[in-house]
């Protein structure tokens, strides 16, 4: 077991657990959702009124499931 | 123009501090009506100009502060600052070419994407003087609001 | 002790920035090695710290500040800082007893969430002194780090 939770850990650290990469999928889900309904990308609030969070708790979601790896710069790459 | 909110963050000049800084200012900017991709685009504007205060005004100097103030104002701009002590630029027109740098490793892209994800982008600076980038971002209307 | 990293913010005493306070402070703590659970606990008593100074420190008025300062010590432990220039409190014990507010709807039970949640809670404050609360929290040691 603790060697799984060895394994697990090193893969995931903290900020990439599995629920805060569930979060993330509830909120692209609710945002693909809106989209075909309103006819257009979603604002932050109707996300947050869909999914029952807070908008500031979405944008913490949002940038916690994002990989190391991403597209922010060009910085230290 | 009224203003709405505002909030400023003082930073340690740690590359892990560009993550916080941007969260910060997304979070923030969530009080206005922005999609999610708004909202990246802003944090992709923000984390430039941020690790440029790191990299290139502070030399990759890690205690150093950057400061970044944010306002909302009563027309729902958004507006962000970007602020060093460091060593400033001398060239503001050509820095802010597409490609250029003066780090030859670097893309020189930096500027370009603030450009291309914000309304505005605004430098103040001058050699020895420190940076300031100002930013501003108004989210475009919904179809709600124009009343149809 | 050396710090390691640290970060302020400053905001408007607006309720919808409780929850910009709280998200920047949990995002600036996961550069320490706490579970999620930690950082809930952290957001929840920076949000009672942060609610305090609006309700009873400025009551309710929109247009003072709120300080934040957040320190990363080399021993790994954070410390948050929360200060406001309101009307500050005369009897700090009684004001940190369970149930007890000044407030009658309220349920007197910010603090006992700030003592349960964080590692330590310390009040200074005085009446027209404002208040300052200072609260610490230092992940547990996880299983990689007991070496098994
Ligand atoms: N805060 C700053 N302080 C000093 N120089 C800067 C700053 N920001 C940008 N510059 C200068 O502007 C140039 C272009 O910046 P940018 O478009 O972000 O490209 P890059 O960061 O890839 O070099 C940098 O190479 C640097 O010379
Ligand atoms: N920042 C502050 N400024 C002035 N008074 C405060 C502050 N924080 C707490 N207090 C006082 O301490 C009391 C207890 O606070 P708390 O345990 O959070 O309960 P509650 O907020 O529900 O009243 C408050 O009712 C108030 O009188
Ligand atoms: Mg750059
Ligand atoms: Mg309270």
């Amino acid at each position: 077991i603790g060697e799984i939770r060895r394994f697990l850990r090193d893969d995931n650290p903290v900020k990439v657990s599995r629920s805060v990469k569930e979060t993330a999928n509830k909120i692209n889900r609710a945002r693909e959702k809106l989209s075909a309904s309103l006819g257009r990308d979603p604002t932050i609030s109707e996300i947050a009124k869909e999914v029952g969070m807070e908008r500031e708790e979405i944008v913490n979601a949002m940038e916690a499931s994002q990989l190391p790896t991403s597209i922010y710069e060009t910085l230290y790459q | 123009m009224k203003l709405k909110n505002k909030m400023s963050i003082e930073i340690l000049s740690l590359p892990e501090n560009v993550a916080l800084a941007r969260v910060t200012v997304a979070a923030f900017a969530a009080q206005l009506d922005f999609t999610l991709e708004d909202l990246e685009e802003i944090k992709v504007a923000v984390s430039e100009a941020v690790s440029n205060s790191l990299i290139h005004g502070y030399a990759s100097k890690t205690d150093c502060m950057v400061g970044i103030n944010a306002v909302i104002y009563d027309n729902d701009v958004l507006e962000v600052e970007i602020k060093d002590n460091g060593v400033g630029i001398a060239d503001i027109q050509q820095a802010m070419q597409p490609a250029y740098s003066t780090t030859p490793e670097r893309m020189g892209l930096g500027f370009s994407f603030m450009q291309s994800f914000m309304d505005s982008v605004q430098v103040d600076s001058a050699p020895g003087q420190g940076t300031t980038v100002k930013l501003t971002k108004k989210p475009s209307k919904t179809v709600d609001k124009q009343d149809n």
